[in-house]
Parts: structure tokens; C-alpha cells; sequence
């Protein structure tokens, strides 16, 4: 079976375990034959997948239940990641050592989604955070870095990397998922009408997927990587590195559930939790039929655990 | 010059007539498009997630208009202090650049250089040199508006009758009166088209620099709307915005088509009818 | 050479029937100045008829209107001997030599006199002949190649003269077309003119100021009254002479130079007129 | 027509200076405006990955010109489609709204509305129906820069001399030959005012409609380039990116200002020397 | 009520001091023509200057030159009785009748005619006498509020005469100004330009086609000749009638018109021209 991939963003380590699963022929094995679309700033892969151009997405919760909101039919059945690997981002040696210090600061440079999403959230749970404060963030990280008395929002593996290869210092990471915001992320996103009409493809993605990651995590990574370079040849070895440690230190996609369960593991629990997060910051109607967004029946299994070394 | 009374009446009551009309056809052709949206949503059964029918866009139009309207306003200020500014700065560019040939081969392509800069590739820059995120957001809706009043009010002074030139010359008319009295009222007509292009392009361009620059929360615009509603999945009211962009931009746009034909309507070809 | 249609008279009409007939014609155009005002005038077929009056007595206002360009307010243009097209005018060539050159500045001498043969569909290559022959006959063989903001006053009438004679007419409606011309180059296109009508048997209204000119030429005077425009005298001018240099030194010549003379003076209100 | 001999040769050495000066002139400018970035980021000591000087610009466009020139490549193909498209669509849609008041009152907001639609809005539903993502690019690109050819060629179209129009009238010329001979013309200074507006804009319009619709990897432009080295913070390749587009947009104007002097020198008054 | 400034004689020089000298001044354009060639003129104050020549010999284009529009190619303008102002004109008034109307179309007969007072600062008001008394003159008073395109012909062509009278100027230059006018308004705008003359002891060079007209104006006349213009005949017209009726009934008048016909003639290589 041919079927579409759109990530969220231009080839990079973060999606590792799919390239890896193209290029050692895992999906193959399942009897599949995957394109990956990468995304980009403002690609609107989320919107082929509405309009049936792609069979499967990299979503995440919120969007998820948006689309449940709206009556969109659109299903996760796997969550990657683990941890979100939103970051933000602030100057060394300016007295913000807790996540909470950041509402000390003048400026947060964020996107919009993160505006009405976890700085809602932020604003809800921790004292002195402003509403303007907000900065939009136009994908360069200058006004930030021009600026010490801000902060910014990242990717726990891309902003920090680059911002101390250019600037030549460190800045100070907050996971947000450490600091209790902890959406899924990194999912398998389809629509209700794939789940009925082909359970198994679906399935066999969700499996070949997985085992791409564990490949890629512990195998020999070296052509995944070469597709993702090919993909964006923007890539640096370096970076991937970077990522995949970072990846690891974390524990993006191994921890909590995953540990026991395998990659790629949900659970009703964990989601439950989340909603009722966002219910209460008012990102999400309380009568929302949640349950709609996701499924966990495509995973924790424990698929390729046993790549794991 | 003498009357025929009967005359007037019948052209009075033709020009009521006319009026009605130029009001009417407008409104008959969008209600026609509003059908025509409706017959191709409910004919090709295509969710409304992906195209909303006109009845679910008005719906969230007056579910929506608490948040909508504040930003109409903002996005209608924004679009007004840009078109302001375009203004100014085209038809004082323009006015300086028409000043010698010299000049105008020099610094032209700067102006050129200018328009064609990407706004998201600035506005960084902007953010962190501007004063206030509102002054960056002027300067990003005037890079995107300036040009097209800026060319055609270089080809309207350049294009001046050279016996009236020479006329002002003869009376030894200085450069500011030449320009005041003759240059500035003759490329009315280009002027009025550079006009209309940037009143639509100044609302285009209080969105781009809305995206760029950015405003948020109380204070933002259509703009943000939109892409918030896009985010959250909620096309009926991002087409409520786009319907309310587009009101906008008509209404922008007769009034700068009203402006023009204030200015153009006793003596210019383009808006004088043509009587033998 | 040009596929000129013929101004067929049906069969078994009379010749008698009139070329064309303007029956109680009102103009008034939307400023409110009333142009015309009652105007009726019939021309048969091969007249040679001047319109004389002061300015701004509608002398170009009617000429329009019997070209069709141009609504009456009132009245009506008939063509009895002609078939009409959708425009209400004779299958034929009508040409005008408007008051005003009316070049296309953006094409040369030789492309502005090639207009009214383009638009019939005749190549440029078969024109040629027909357009140096019109040029040639008004003095301007040479400067085919120029623009016309390169000819002077004189030389852009003489152009618009040239086109409107290439087309082999068989009406000719000319408004003041010699008037910005020397006297000398004058007489030679009067004479050209006079000699086209004779043999060919081509109707000519004339417009003209000068009344040495209308009694040399026209065989019939129209003597308009201004504001609002109307016919004041209209008289036939006779002589046994052919126009000439002969008929030039004539007593019939001088005769009806007198008559014309106190006409337009009758027609302008009696103010004071000298003829030497 | 005789030709003094000296006149010429001094006339053409002046025109080989203004030559030289035109070119040279630019030059000039831009390398004042080069050294004075010099020195400004010299003096305020920015940062590199704030404002890069010159020199690393220059660096690394050299360095990446691998990545870039491709890049280039394919956002020059992209604007010249643009370009194309909006010419045609903007001068076809503007003749088609000129052929009645009506077809206009009705239809030019609809025109209005697409111009100020914006294009990250509705970029997914044409990602969704376009047939392949190089369509559904140039359908955004086009919608960006049609607006401001469609403006000026129906001011253009509107501006025709009254007298002209009378004389095609009389000569029976069909619409078509009006249209062709005489109105596409006499608005070629309007056009070249939009061509030159159109030729920035579609520039704008490929950089805007790569970020809406999204090309990435290989086939990608230069806008993508520029975001991505603005999410890699690799500021200096950001600034030749620019540089690169800023070029680009200057020889697009430079070769649409000499399609406009092309189709402009010899008659119209923008372009004409004024020599008395 | 104008704050007229007067052409100044400056203290101790001869009276014999001619006004303006042409001297050896050739003239060409850039498309190749060479309109005169090594013309010399000198112009007395206090002369009525007739100048006449075939059409296209050079007449306006030496009266522009006179005027300080448009450089010679070669030889020099003087004012050797005058204070020079930096634009190489004497410092006084020198007023233009061009010979197309050369009107302004966004403002009214009254602004046109105001325009030479405006430049000098002269308020609306304080103006409003002389502009309704020069519009008196040329029979155009009830027209004041009119735009240009809503008059004939001739009534542009008066309008501009009344906008060079305005002023009260001290040299005034008319090209053809009474060319399309009826006979009887020229005689009288004729009378009125004698009268000026007369009682303010004005200089005058005046381009005219006529024959007539010329020898009932002018004391001296001057003959071009045509490609290359320069000057065939210059003689003074001498009468101890004062002209007026009287004058254009006298042998003197007669004489003249013959002299000046003849000179024309002559001017033209011969070709046959009969006067009556
Ligand atoms: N387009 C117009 N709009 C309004 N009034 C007009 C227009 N054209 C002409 N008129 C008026 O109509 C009257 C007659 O004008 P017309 O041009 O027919 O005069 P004419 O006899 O040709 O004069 P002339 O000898 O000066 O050319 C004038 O009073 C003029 O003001
Ligand atoms: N702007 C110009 N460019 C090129 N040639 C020109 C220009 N103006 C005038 N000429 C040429 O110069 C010559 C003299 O023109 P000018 O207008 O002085 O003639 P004129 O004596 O006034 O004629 P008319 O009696 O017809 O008005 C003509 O041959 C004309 O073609
Ligand atoms: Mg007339
Ligand atoms: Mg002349």
C-alpha cells in the first residue's frame, strides 16, 4: 500500500525514526510504500490531511481536539514523543533559574500557537506572568538575543544549538513538559475514515514506524540521516547529533509509558490529564467529547522493544 | 447660456436612476456570488471544515462579532495610518525624485530595493531597532503599501503637457509653484490610481505586518484572528475574517474610487462622459 | 487600391432625394449649455455648403451631429437617398477634418493617414500608394517618418487633412481645416479641394471663419446665429464661372463675398464690421 | 528637412555621456549605501547575528552560492510566470471591465476582493484543490500581483482622448479595432506604470507564495532559503538571500523601465525631451 | 492692483537701444529637423512686429526661442535694454498667446485666466476685476466658470488670449492668435490689441497667416522663409493713417497688402498665388 507522511517541519533528527524506517526498508517489510512530506514554516500539511492529500500526519493533542471541536474526523493512534520538546529559552546570568523566573522578564517572543496555548497555561498555573509580555516570534532568534531582559520560545533540540553556535553562549532551557505542561507530541495523526476503512495499514504504519525508531535511536542511523540531509540540506551532522542526544538526555521519547510499553505508547490517563489542563486555562470546552481525538488501540504493545540494546 | 427646462428633469431623474443602479448591481453580483458559494457547497458535499457554506460563515459573523469587531477596528486603523503614510512618503518620494534625472536614476532602485525586501526577512530587524511593536508595525504596512502611489505619481509628474510646462516657465514660475499648480494637479489621474492600488494594498499590508510584527491579544487585529482561527481549526470564523477583510478592502475601495471621481470628474477623460 | 463602398442610391429613387436632412435638432449638453436649438437643414447630394457664424455658435456641434457622433437632445438625422447601418449612417465614407489635428501622437504622419484604410482592413503595402499621394497633396511627403509632436501647428492640420482625403470620400465634413495654414498653401488645398468635388461629385460641408474662402468655395451658405445655435440665412451662391483664379477677380466674387459679409453681420447682431 | 553636421556628433557624445552617467550613477549609489552599512555596523559594533556587515554578506553569498544560485534561479522563474499571468490576467480582466459601466460597477470589487484576500489564508484550500504545488503557487503569486496592471490599464483605457474616440466612431471601427488601435495605445504610460509596480510585485508575489504554499528541498527559492536561515540563525546568508532578491527586483526594473522607454520615447510626454 | 513690474530702461542709456537682438540663431531638433538657420532679428521697443511664412517654417519655434523657452543650437538672445533675470529674460512682463490654447483642464476659464496673477501672488480677489475685464474683452464673461472642455474652439483659443492680456505685459508675443476666430470677432480683438498697443506703448510680435491682418496691424513686417526658417524679407509698413476703419478703406492699406503678399510670394519660390 502507498501511503503520505506530512511532518510538521523541514527534515530533521526530530523524525529520525520514519526516514529510518524508509531507509532500511522497515515499512517494506510491512508492505508499505511511505512518502514522507516534509512540512516547514507555514506548510499546510495538517490541511492536506483534512482534505484527504495525505494519510497521515504529525499532529499533536491540541489540534487534535480542535478538530473534535470542529467535527473534523481527524484521529491520533500514536504519540512518538513522549515529552514535548517545546523549550523556552532565556539569557545566562540574568537571575532566572526557575521556570517561574521568566515572568520577570519584560518579552517573550512566541509563536501564535504557543501564545494560545501554553502561555494561557503558564499565565493560569505560575504568578506575574502578563499578557504583555507576549512578542510574536518570526522563526529568528536576533530580538531575542538582542535583548536580556527576554525569553523566547524554542525546540529543546534546534533553537538552543543554534543560538549557542552563533551567539556563542548557552541560554538557559526550560522544558516545558518538565514544568508540568505535557502534551503528547510527535504523533501519528489519520482520519476517522482510514481507521475504519484500513485498520491494518494503519496498524502496520504505527508498527514499522516504531521499529524505524528504535532503529534509529540504537541502530545504524547513518542512511536515515543521509535522507534527512538529502530532504533539507540545511543539516549538519553536528545538529543531528545534537538532537539525538538531547533526545536521549531528556528522555523525549522514552519515559513514563513508553519505558514499560514501548515508543509510540498512549493512554487514556495521560490524556485525560492533559484535557483537563487545557479545560481549565479555557483553551477547551469542559463538554468536549475528547475521546474522539485519539486512540490507543494501534499501540503499546511493546512493538521493537527488542531493537532496543 | 440659455436652458431647455424640460432637459434637466429627465437627466435628473436618469442620473437618480443611474445612482440606485451603481448601488444595486454591486450588492445583486454578491448576492449572486453568495448562491452560486452556497449551490457549490451544498452540490460537491464538501465538509465544512474545508469550505464552509455562506450560512455557517454569517453565523459565526454574529457568534464571533464580540471578538471580530475590536479587531476589524484595529485592522481598519492600522490600514488607515498605513495608507496615511503611504501616502506622504509616495507622493513625497516621488516628488523628490522627479527633481532631476540624476536623482531619479540614483535613488529609484533604492525605492525599488525597498519594495522588494521580504517583510518577515526585516521585521526582526524592525522589532528590535523600533521604539514600540506599533511603530514596527507602521513601518512594515508602509514598505508593503508605498510603491504603487510612489510609480504612478513619478509617471503622473513626468507626464505633464510640455506647452503647459512651457507656459509656467514663461511666467517664471518657481519649481514650487510649478508643482503646486501644475505638476501635482496633472498626474491627478495617475495619483487617483496609485490611490485606489494602495488603499487595498495598505490593508494587505496592515495583515502582513500584523503577521510580522505582530499584535496580540486586546489589541490585535483581523490578522491574528485569522491565523488563530486557522490554528484552531475553526474555518467558518476564518472565513467570517476574510469576509470581513474583504468588506473592508470594498469599502476602502469605493471610497478611494468616490475620491477619485470627486477630483477627476469635471475635466478628466477617464471620468468625464463623453458628450459631442 | 481601397475597397471604397459605394453610397448606393436605391433603384427608381428620385434624384432628387436629399442626402441628408436635419429635422428640428436640439443639443444640450450637460453643463447646460444649450448648443443647438432647433436646428433644421437639409443637404442634397453634391452641395458644396459653407457654414459660417461666430464662435461658439454650434458650427462643430452639428457637424458632429450629422457624423453620428453625438446624440441629438431632440430631433433627428435622416438619410433618405442611403442605406443605413446599425449606427444610423449612410453605408458609405463619411470624412472629417475635426477642428482640433487629432493625431495619435504615438504613431508617425504616415501611420495616422493610414488609419481610416487600416480600419477597412487594407494592408500597409496597398495604402502606401493612396497615403504618399494624400501627404504629397498637402506638402508633407516628407515627413511621413515623423511624430506628430515633431510638425508644427500648421503641419499636424495638414496631416489631418491628408487623412481625411486618403479615403476617397463621398461626404466630406470639414471644420476650419485650413484655418492655422498661410494663405498661399491655403488657396492651393482650396483649389485641391474644389477640384475633388468637381469631379467627383462628392457632398462637402464646410466650416470655415473666413468669408473669402466660403464664397469661393461653397455653392450654398449657411449662416448660423449663436447661443443657442440655429440657422440664420441659408442662400444658394451663383455664378456662370468656373472657381478660379478668373472667378477669383470676378464682380460675382466680389458680390458674394459682400453677401456673405452682411449676413454673418446680420447673424452676429449688427455690430460693427468693416469689409475693405 | 536638412541636417547641420556638427549638431549630431556633439548631441552624440552627450548621449554616450548620459549613457555612461546612467549606468555609473547607480553604481555609484549603492556603493555609498554599501560602505555607509560598513560603517554604521562598524561604529554601533552590532553583532553579527543582528546586523552582518558587507563583508560577511559577501562572504557568504561567495561561500553559499551553491545553495543560492539555484534558489535564485527558481524564484526568477517563478516571478517571470507571475508576471506573465498578471499581465495577462490584469490587462485581459481590465479590458473586459471596461466594455460597460455596468460590467464594471459590478465586477472590479470582486477584483478588489481577491486582491485583499489574504494569501496565507486561503493558501490551503488552494494547496487542496490546485492540481500540483507549482499551480497552487502560481494562482498565489498572481493574486498578489495583479492588482495594480488591472488598475492602471483601466485607468488607462479610460483615459482615451474624447476626439480620437469620435474619429474611430466615425470611421465605423469596430470595438476590436478600437481596442487595438487606439486604446491599448493610448494607455501604454498607464501599463508601464503598472508593469513596473507588476514587475516588483511579482517578485513580492513568488517570495510570498513560496512561503504560503511551501516548496521545500530541492525545488525550493530563495524565500525558502531566507527562512531557513533565519530559523538557523545564519544571518549573513539571510543578507545575501536579500541581496540576491534586491538585486533581482532592481533588474527587473531596470529592464521594465526600458520597456516603458522603449514603447514611450518617441511620443509620450513621461519620456519625450522637451525641446522647444 | 497687479503688482506689474516694469521693463526698465536702465538710467543714461539711448532710446535707440534695441528691445530684444536674434542674432545668427539656428535651431535643431533632435529628430534631425532644422528649424532656422542663422536667423538675426532685431525687435525695437514699441514695434508691431508682424511675422509671417508658409506654414512649418519655423514662426513659433522663433518666438519660443525669443521667449527664452528652449535653448538655440546655436547664437545668442539679447536684451540690451534690460535688466536679465537669471533665467536669461528681461525682468518685466512678456506674455505668450501660443498658438494652440494650452489651457489647464482641472481649472475653470476663470482660473486659466487667472493663473499668470496667481504666480506673482496676486489674490483671488484682487485678481477678480482684471480677469473679468480681460474675459470682457474676448466676449467670454458669461463663461468664467466653465472648464475648457465644455468650449468651442475658437472660445479656448480666447480664453488664452485673455490669460496673455491679463498681465498687462510689455512684450507680447501672439502666434496665430485670431486664426479660429470669425471674422468680425477678430477685427475687434484686432482693434483691442491695436488700442493696447497704441496706449501703452507695448511691443508686439505677432505670427499671423493673413495677409490682411498683418498689414492692418503691424508697422513692420517679416517675411521667413521655410527649411531651413530664417529671415527673406524685413521692411517697415509705413502710414500716416491712423488704422482703424479709415485705414482699411486707404490706398496705404491696399499698398501694403499687395507689398506683403508679394513678399510671401516671393518667400515661397514663386508658386502661383493670386490675390483679389
Ligand atoms: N462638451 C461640451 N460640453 C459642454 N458644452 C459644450 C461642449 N462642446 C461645446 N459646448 C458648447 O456648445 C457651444 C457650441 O460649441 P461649438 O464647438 O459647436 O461652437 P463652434 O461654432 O464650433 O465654435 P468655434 O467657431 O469657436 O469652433 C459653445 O457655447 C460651447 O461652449
Ligand atoms: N519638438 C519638435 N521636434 C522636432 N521638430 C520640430 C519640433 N517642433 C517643431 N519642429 C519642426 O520645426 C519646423 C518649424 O516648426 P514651427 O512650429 O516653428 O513652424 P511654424 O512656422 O510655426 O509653422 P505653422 O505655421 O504651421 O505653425 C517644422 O519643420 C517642424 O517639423
Ligand atoms: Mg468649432
Ligand atoms: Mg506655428
Amino acid at each position: 500500500d502507498e501511503v503520505s507522511y506530512g511532518t510538521n517541519w523541514l527534515a530533521q533528527a526530530e523524525h529520525g525514526g520514519f526516514y529510518q524506517a524508509v531507509a532500511d526498508g522497515t515499512y517494506e517489510k510491512y508492505g508499505l510504500k511511505v512518502k514522507i512530506v516534509q512540512g516547514g514554516p507555514n506548510a499546510a500539511n495538517r490541511a492536506l490531511l483534512i482534505a484527504g492529500k495525505v494519510d497521515f500526519y504529525m499532529g499533536g493533542p491540541l489540534g487534535d481536539m480542535d478538530a473534535v471541536k470542529e467535527g473534523i474526523p481527524m484521529v491520533s493512534v500514536a504519540s512518538i514523543f513522549q515529552k514535548d520538546p517545546q523549550v523556552l529559552l532565556a539569557h545566562p546570568g540574568v537571575g532566572v533559574d526557575k521556570f517561574e523566573d521568566l515572568a520577570k522578564l519584560d518579552t517573550i517572543f512566541m509563536g501564535k500557537d504557543g501564545y494560545v496555548t501554553y502561555f494561557e497555561w503558564m499565565k493560569k498555573n505560575f504568578k506575574g506572568f502578563r499578557e504583555n509580555q507576549y512578542k510574536p516570534y518570526t522563526f529568528n532568534p536576533a530580538p531575542f538575543i538582542a535583548d536580556k531582559k527576554s525569553a523566547q520560545q524554542g525546540y529543546l533540540t534546534s533553537e538552543p544549538y543554534e543560538i549557542e553556535k552563533q551567539a556563542g553562549w548557552a541560554p538557559k532551557v526550560f522544558l516545558l513538559a518538565d514544568a508540568g505542561y505535557s502534551p503528547y507530541s510527535t504523533m501519528i495523526t489519520t482520519t476517522q475514515g482510514m481507521i475504519d476503512k484500513k485498520p491494518d495499514v494503519v496498524q502496520r504504519f504505527v508498527d514499522a514506524s516504531i521499529e524505524g525508531w528504535y532503529n534509529y535511536i540504537y541502530g545504524d542511523n547513518k542512511k536515515a540521516n543521509d535522507l534527512i540531509k538529502k530532504d533539507n540540506p540545511e543539516m549538519t551532522d553536528g545538529q543531528i547529533a545534537y538532537s539525538i542526544a538531547k533526545m536521549k538526555e531528556y528522555g523525549i521519547l522514552e519515559s513514563g509509558d513508553a519505558l514499560t510499553k514501548g515508543i509510540g505508547c498512549m493512554t487514556d490517563a495521560r490524556y485525560k490529564q492533559f484535557f483537563d489542563e487545557m479545560v481549565s486555562i479555557g483553551v477547551e470546552p469542559k463538554d468536549l467529547d475528547y475521546k474522539k481525538a485519539y486512540t490507543t488501540k494501534f499501540v503499546c504493545k511493546g512493538v521493537g522493544m527488542a531493537l532496543k540494546k | 447660456m440659455s436652458t431647455a427646462s424640460p432637459v434637466p428633469t429627465a437627466a435628473s431623474a436618469a442620473k437618480n436612476r443611474e445612482t440606485l443602479l451603481r448601488i444595486l448591481i454591486p450588492i445583486l453580483v454578491v448576492v449572486a456570488l453568495v448562491v452560486l458559494w452556497q449551490v457549490l457547497v451544498t452540490a460537491t458535499g464538501v465538509p465544512q471544515y474545508i469550505l464552509p457554506g455562506p450560512g455557517a460563515v454569517a453565523q459565526s459573523l454574529v457568534k464571533d462579532w464580540g471578538t471580530l469587531a475590536p479587531a476589524l477596528w484595529v485592522t481598519t486603523q492600522i490600514t488607515m495610518a498605513a495608507l496615511g503614510l503611504a501616502l506622504i512618503g509616495g507622493v513625497g518620494i516621488a516628488i523628490f525624485l522627479i527633481q532631476s534625472k540624476w536623482i531619479e536614476t540614483a535613488f529609484y532602485p533604492i525605492a525599488v530595493i525597498l519594495q522588494v525586501t521580504p517583510i518577515v526577512a526585516i521585521a526582526p530587524l524592525i522589532l528590535i531597532y523600533a521604539p514600540t511593536t506599533q511603530v514596527a508595525l507602521l513601518i512594515c504596512a508602509f514598505l508593503v503599501a508605498f510603491f504603487p502611489i510612489l510609480s504612478n505619481m513619478v509617471q503622473g509628474l513626468k507626464s505633464v503637457d510640455h506647452n503647459l510646462l512651457n507656459l509656467f516657465d514663461l511666467y517664471g514660475a518657481s519649481r514650487w509653484q510649478t508643482l503646486i499648480y501644475l505638476k501635482l494637479p496633472a498626474s491627478l489621474p495617475y495619483f487617483m490610481t496609485g490611490l485606489r492600488i494602495g488603499g487595498g494594498l495598505s490593508l494587505i499590508a496592515a495583515v502582513v505586518a500584523e503577521f510580522a510584527a505582530g499584535s496580540a491579544g486586546a489589541g490585535s487585529g483581523l490578522a491574528f484572528r485569522l491565523l488563530e482561527a486557522q490554528y484552531r481549526l475553526n474555518i467558518p470564523r476564518l472565513f467570517a475574517a476574510l469576509v470581513l477583510l474583504s468588506a473592508l478592502g470594498v469599502v476602502i475601495f469605493g471610497i478611494t474610487s468616490f475620491i477619485a471621481w470627486l477630483g477627476l470628474h469635471r475635466w478628466h477623460e477617464s471620468s468625464v462622459r463623453r458628450e459631442n | 487600391m481601397t475597397d471604397l463602398q459605394s453610397l448606393d442610391i436605391p433603384p427608381g429613387s428620385s434624384h432628387k432625394r436629399p442626402l441628408v436632412v436635419m429635422r428640428n435638432v436640439s443639443k444640450s449638453f450637460s453643463s447646460g449649455t444649450l448648443a443647438l436649438s432647433d436646428m433644421s437643414l437639409t443637404v442634397e447630394g453634391g452641395e458644396f455648403v459653407s457654414l459660417l457664424g461666430p464662435s461658439g455658435c454650434g458650427k462643430s456641434t452639428a457637424l458632429r451631429i450629422i457624423a453620428g457622433l453625438g446624440d441629438t437632445t431632440t430631433g433627428t438625422i435622416d438619410w433618405p437617398a442611403s442605406r443605413i447601418n446599425v449606427r444610423g449612417l449612410p453605408e458609405g465614407d463619411i470624412s472629417f477634418v475635426f477642428q482640433e489635428p487629432t493625431l495619435m501622437p504615438w504613431q508617425t504622419v504616415f501611420g495616422n493617414v493610414y488609419l481610416p484604410l487600416r480600419l477597412r482592413g487594407v494592408s500597409r503595402a496597398h495604402a502606401a500608394d493612396a497615403i504618399m499621394t494624400a501627404l504629397d497633396t498637402v506638402g508633407l511627403k516628407d515627413f511621413a517618418k515623423a511624430y506628430p509632436r515633431e510638425l508644427s501647428g500648421g503641419m499636424k492640420m495638414r496631416v489631418s487633412i491628408a487623412r481625411a482625403l486618403v479615403t476617397k470620400p463621398k461626404l466630406l465634413l470639414m471644420d476650419e481645416p485650413f484655418a492655422a495654414l498661410d494663405e498661399i498653401t491655403r488657396q492651393k488645398l482650396n483649389d485641391d479641394v474644389l477640384k475633388l468635388w468637381r469631379d467627383t461629385g462628392i457632398t462637402v460641408i464646410f466650416v470655415t471663419h473666413s468669408v473669402f474662402e466660403s464664397a469661393y468655395l461653397a455653392n450654398r451658405i449657411v449662416v448660423m446665429k449663436a447661443r443657442p445655435g440655429r440657422v440664420h440665412a441659408d442662400f444658394p451662391l451663383q455664378t456662370s464661372l468656373e472657381r478660379g483664379p478668373l472667378y477669383r477677380a470676378s464682380e460675382d466674387y466680389r458680390a458674394a463675398c459682400e453677401k456673405v459679409s452682411a449676413a454673418l453681420l446680420d447673424a452676429m447682431g449688427g455690430e460693427a464690421m468693416e469689409m475693405h
